[in-house]
């Protein structure tokens, strides 16, 4: 009784906040709309068993949602000051096709025939989870860590301006860093 | 007495000051400073922060506007007090006391300050910052702040009006308050005497202010240990305790001189080549960086205080538009010269190389 | 192999909650003490409770266009989120939530400070207090990453992420003594969340007190205190991770925790005073290109002496 | 809570960010309406692993959500970074000529 009331009002504040991240007129609410609805959808993993994958949303969610904050504020230039937001454009489209959506997905939700569980879950769900990854899934794994890693290099590749050629001179010889200020290595 | 009586004696033991220092006035500050210390009071870093405003000396016309709109900020009880002098520190802060322990005048004051709308003076209407390029070519908010005249561990009277994108200080221009009216009349001025000599306990005065500019340094730096024992020093010169003073500097520099972590982090910020300074008007032995010059502020406080008495300290020469009064030894800091050496620099750095200047006194020219 | 904890009634929450303030208070005491006796002053312990009857007496403020929500959140969270990390630290025999997760879980809360210092730096609507804001999320960028995987050495070690089962695997030494990196990285991240000592710029004098620039009152009160608790928080979880957990001579199991949390608290207070702060500026790098290298080797020593043995 | 009422609030939450996605102009905005139809997701997958076959290779497709997601949101800000740099602007519009 006492999951199923916790698990509605979970989902209350999932949907609402995240309806909020579209309707609050400042980006920090934005974004930390956002981050409350991760948050309820993390507990309610925790809540499915799954506790390791409900808390790692949780993780990585808030902290994705502080750097979107300061990129929003980055480029929009706001103050805390509400001030109504309007960037919509093609709203006409947009409301009746999700709203399609919704209905046809909860139809699908609602009335498909959902098998009855198949198996049982394992004693530890979460030793079940590292076993399978460094087993039969450390391909799936590896793939996984080599596109963060390649992320994390285009990533700043595309958005950094300066290269090394700026910073360490045309022949990449240059010993001692040319940057605006200096950084703790002392290079 | 009640519960708010006792609330208000305890409140009372540890009450924060908001310590402002009308430009010549740095005598009264420091005393201020010190007997507040002494009463287990702390200095405010903020308005938010502070039960009393302590203004030191009779503040212009321009430094009053921004008193008033502190004073408004001050979130209370609070109190204010005006002090002229360094002896009528104690007196004051008395009367600051029993300000603050007056619980009805302070909920008097409370009410007649609710339905006021919020304790920020400034209410013009918040306009969208425009935007430019920043240091890395990246289109950024274009925000204009005015660092100064009220700042913890700030030059007195500086004004810095910086435009920021982000923290980073990109290009800023500096001015004086009240820069029409000079040093108040009356004011000290450190070594002021007429003949240009510097005798020994003016001597003493200028070795105590490059401690209370190294203390600054240091505390900005997040080292207050430090910080605390320049001001020991400090206050042990003004004293006159010439001998426990010399020992504590020794002690004090040795101390600096060996952080490693101090000088990792202040090593290569704010470098200054000679021709630099020359052309920006500084005093050459601010050749360096913001490592180098704290160590060179106090072995200048050292040199001074432990030199023969009478010997002239620094460069002499007084700078072009420095204002009568500044002594020998001290020249004036341009103010321009400030906001120059500031810009392309984040405002932490930026206040470590402010503090690293060693201003005694600003030349009154600004550059708008 | 010593028992692992079991976990009791959430009536006990209250408990727990005086246990973490009576030593956030200590830890207040003895700040208190520390700055007495740099001042000069005599030994005098009372300033903490000096400054709360101050910040009682004191009127809560606001500023011009002040997103009030966000920042009364911001102020109040840094509290809950140290009550919420004590929940999976065991004190000796009983735990109050028993998570096989629970490594995970106080890693996903010390995210939450993140949140919480932006959004009181970004609340108040003023340049210092943002400036804070950004400056303490330029820390979090350099120490989070190294902190997590310095969490990550004793799971590996005692293949597990209960924090019952770290603390019970270090019977025999102490996690500290052979991964001494993953400690200090450790410490450095826990010093980081509660934006103290070096790692205080966020609050900088610099900036008129930074992220609290503006706050008064109770709302001060409430992220002062939640700092302190969550520097009590931090180092009470470093005694399950590292320090061995209740192991020790003569003293009950709860006892020598309380002990050691006590220690390394006091440790992390006196260390405020002597050492300069980390600017963001600098620290960076060194976040980026010495303390993750160091702790990613530690981990790998710590995969391979698990693996080997 | 049964795998349809799980499954309904993860519709909820996909509808909404498909919404948001659809509708807003700015990228930041839209990339949080992705996020948004990806929590729900998550959600689906969540339920559907614990309702219907908990064993152990369902989780591991969770963790690929997740990575997509942050690789998403990391690749989404450089873009939105280099955008900025080039032509001054934030809105998905301007950008309508990349789409060839």
């Amino acid at each position: 009784m006492l999951t199923h009331l916790v698990f509605w009002g979970l989902a209350v504040v999932a949907v609402l906040a995240g309806v909020a991240v579209f309707v609050v007129n400042s980006m920090a609410r934005a974004s930390y709309s956002l981050a409350l609805s991760f948050i309820a959808v993390g507990l309610q993993v925790l809540l499915l068993q799954q506790l390791y994958v409900g808390v790692l949303v949780i993780l990585m969610m808030v902290m994705e949602m502080a750097i979107m904050a300061v990129y929003m504020n980055m480029f929009m230039g706001m103050n805390p000051a509400m001030m109504s937001m309007n960037m919509v454009h093609g709203a006409r489209h947009a409301l009746p096709v999700s709203v399609g959506v919704f209905l046809l997905l909860a139809a699908g939700a609602l009335f498909a025939p959902w098998p009855s569980r198949r198996g049982s879950p394992p004693e530890d769900v979460t030793v079940a989870l590292g076993t399978e990854l460094m087993g039969p899934k450390m391909l799936t794994m590896g793939v996984v860590g080599v596109v963060m890693a390649a992320t994390i290099v285009s990533g700043v590749v595309l958005a950094a301006h300066r290269t090394r050629y700026d910073r360490f001179g045309d022949d990449l010889r240059r010993r001692r860093v040319a940057d605006p200020q200096p950084g703790g290595v002392g290079r | 007495m009640g519960v708010s009586g006792a609330l208000a004696r305890l409140a009372l033991r540890h009450a924060h000051l908001l310590v402002i220092e009308v430009p010549g006035n740095w005598l009264t500050r420091v005393a201020v400073e010190r007997l507040a210390g002494a009463r287990g009071w702390r200095l405010a870093v903020s308005p938010a922060d502070a039960d009393i405003l302590a203004v030191c000396g009779s503040p212009g016309p321009e430094l009053s506007l921004v008193v008033a709109s502190l004073w408004e900020q001050l979130p209370g009880p609070r109190a204010r007090i005006d002090v002229a002098a360094p002896e009528l520190v104690a007196a004051a802060l008395d009367q600051a006391e029993a300000v603050l322990r007056d619980t009805p005048r302070q909920r008097r004051d409370s009410a007649a300050r609710d339905g006021r709308g919020p304790d920020d003076a400034s209410d013009d209407d918040i306009a969208l910052a425009h935007g430019s390029e920043d240091r890395d070519g990246l289109e950024m908010d274009v925000l204009h702040v005015r660092l100064g005249p009220v700042l913890p561990d700030w030059p007195a009277g500086l004004v810095l009006r910086a435009h920021l994108h982000g923290d980073l200080v990109a290009k800023a221009h500096a001015g004086v308050v009240d820069a029409g009216h000079g040093p108040a009349g009356g004011a000290h001025v450190v070594g002021g005497g007429p003949s240009g000599e510097v005798g020994p306990a003016d001597a003493a005065e200028l070795a105590a202010q490059r401690c209370d500019n190294a203390a600054r340094l240091l505390a900005l730096a997040g080292w207050r240990d430090a910080a605390q024992r320049a001001r020991v020093v400090r206050d042990r010169l003004l004293a006159g305790e010439r001998s426990a003073a010399t020992t504590e500097l020794a002690r004090l520099r040795r101390r600096v001189r060996r952080s490693r972590l101090l000088r990792w982090s202040l090593r290569r910020v704010g470098p200054l080549p000679p021709d630099e300074l020359a052309r920006l008007g500084l005093a050459p032995e601010l050749t360096g960086d913001v490592w180098d010059r704290l160590n060179g502020m106090l072995s200048r406080a050292a040199l001074t205080v432990g030199g023969p008495a009478g010997v002239a300290v620094g460069p002499v020469g007084v700078e072009a538009g420095a204002p009568a009064g500044v002594p020998v030894g001290v020249p004036a800091t341009p103010p321009a010269a400030v906001a120059s050496v500031v810009s392309g620099w984040d405002l932490a750095t930026a206040r470590l190389i402010v503090a690293s200047l060693d201003i005694a006194a600003l030349g009154v020219v600004t550059d708008g | 192999m010593a028992e692992v904890p079991a976990a009791v009634s959430g009536g006990w929450a209250p408990v727990a909650a005086g246990l973490l303030g009576t030593l956030a208070v200590a830890a207040a005491l003895f700040d208190g003490a520390l700055a007495e006796r740099a001042a000069g002053a005599r030994l005098g312990t009372g300033r903490p409770v000096g400054e709360v009857a101050r910040l009682l007496r004191q009127r809560r403020r606001t500023t011009v266009a002040a997103d009030r929500l966000l920042w009364r959140i911001g102020g109040a969270g840094l509290l809950g989120m140290a009550l919420m990390i004590v929940t999976v630290v065991p004190l000796g025999r009983w735990t109050l939530f028993d998570l096989a997760v629970g490594v995970v879980w106080v890693n996903a809360l010390d995210v939450l400070a993140w949140a919480f210092v932006w959004l009181t730096g970004w609340g108040a609507n003023s340049a210092y207090t943002m400036v804070g804001g950004y400056r303490f999320l330029a820390h979090g960028l350099a120490y989070e990453l190294p902190l997590m995987f310095a969490l990550v050495a004793p799971a590996v070690a005692a293949s597990s992420l209960r924090v019952g089962e770290v603390a019970a695997a270090q019977q025999g030494l102490w996690f500290v003594v052979w991964m001494p990196v993953a400690f200090v990285v450790y410490c450095l991240g826990v010093v980081a969340i509660a934006v103290w000592g070096p790692f205080s710029p966020a609050l900088g004098r610099d900036l008129a007190g930074g992220v609290t620039a503006e706050l008064s009152g109770v709302d001060r009160l409430l992220f002062l205190a939640g700092r302190y608790a969550l520097l009590a928080a931090g180092a009470a979880f470093a005694v399950p991770m590292f320090l061995g957990g209740g192991a020790g001579p003569l003293l009950p199991a709860w006892a020598w925790v309380l002990v050691k949390a006590t220690v390394l608290l006091a440790v992390l207070v006196w260390l405020r005073r002597r050492v300069p702060a980390l600017r963001p500026d600098v620290f960076m790098e060194v976040g980026w290109l010495v303390l993750l290298p160091a702790v990613l080797l530690q981990d790998l020593l710590v995969a391979v002496i698990v693996i080997g043995g | 809570m049964t795998v349809r009422t799980v499954l309904l609030v993860a519709a909820a939450l996909i509808a909404v960010g498909l919404y948001g996605a659809l509708s807003q102009q700015v990228v930041v905005m839209v990339m949080m309406g992705l996020e948004l139809m990806l929590n729900g997701l998550i959600l689906a997958v969540a339920g559907l692993w614990w309702f219907c076959a908990p064993d152990p290779s369902g989780q591991v497709l969770l963790l690929v959500v997740l990575t997509a997601m942050t690789v998403e949101m990391a690749m989404g800000f450089a873009v939105a970074t280099s955008l900025h740099r080039l032509r001054r602007s934030d809105l998905t519009d301007t950008a309508a000529d990349l789409s060839g």
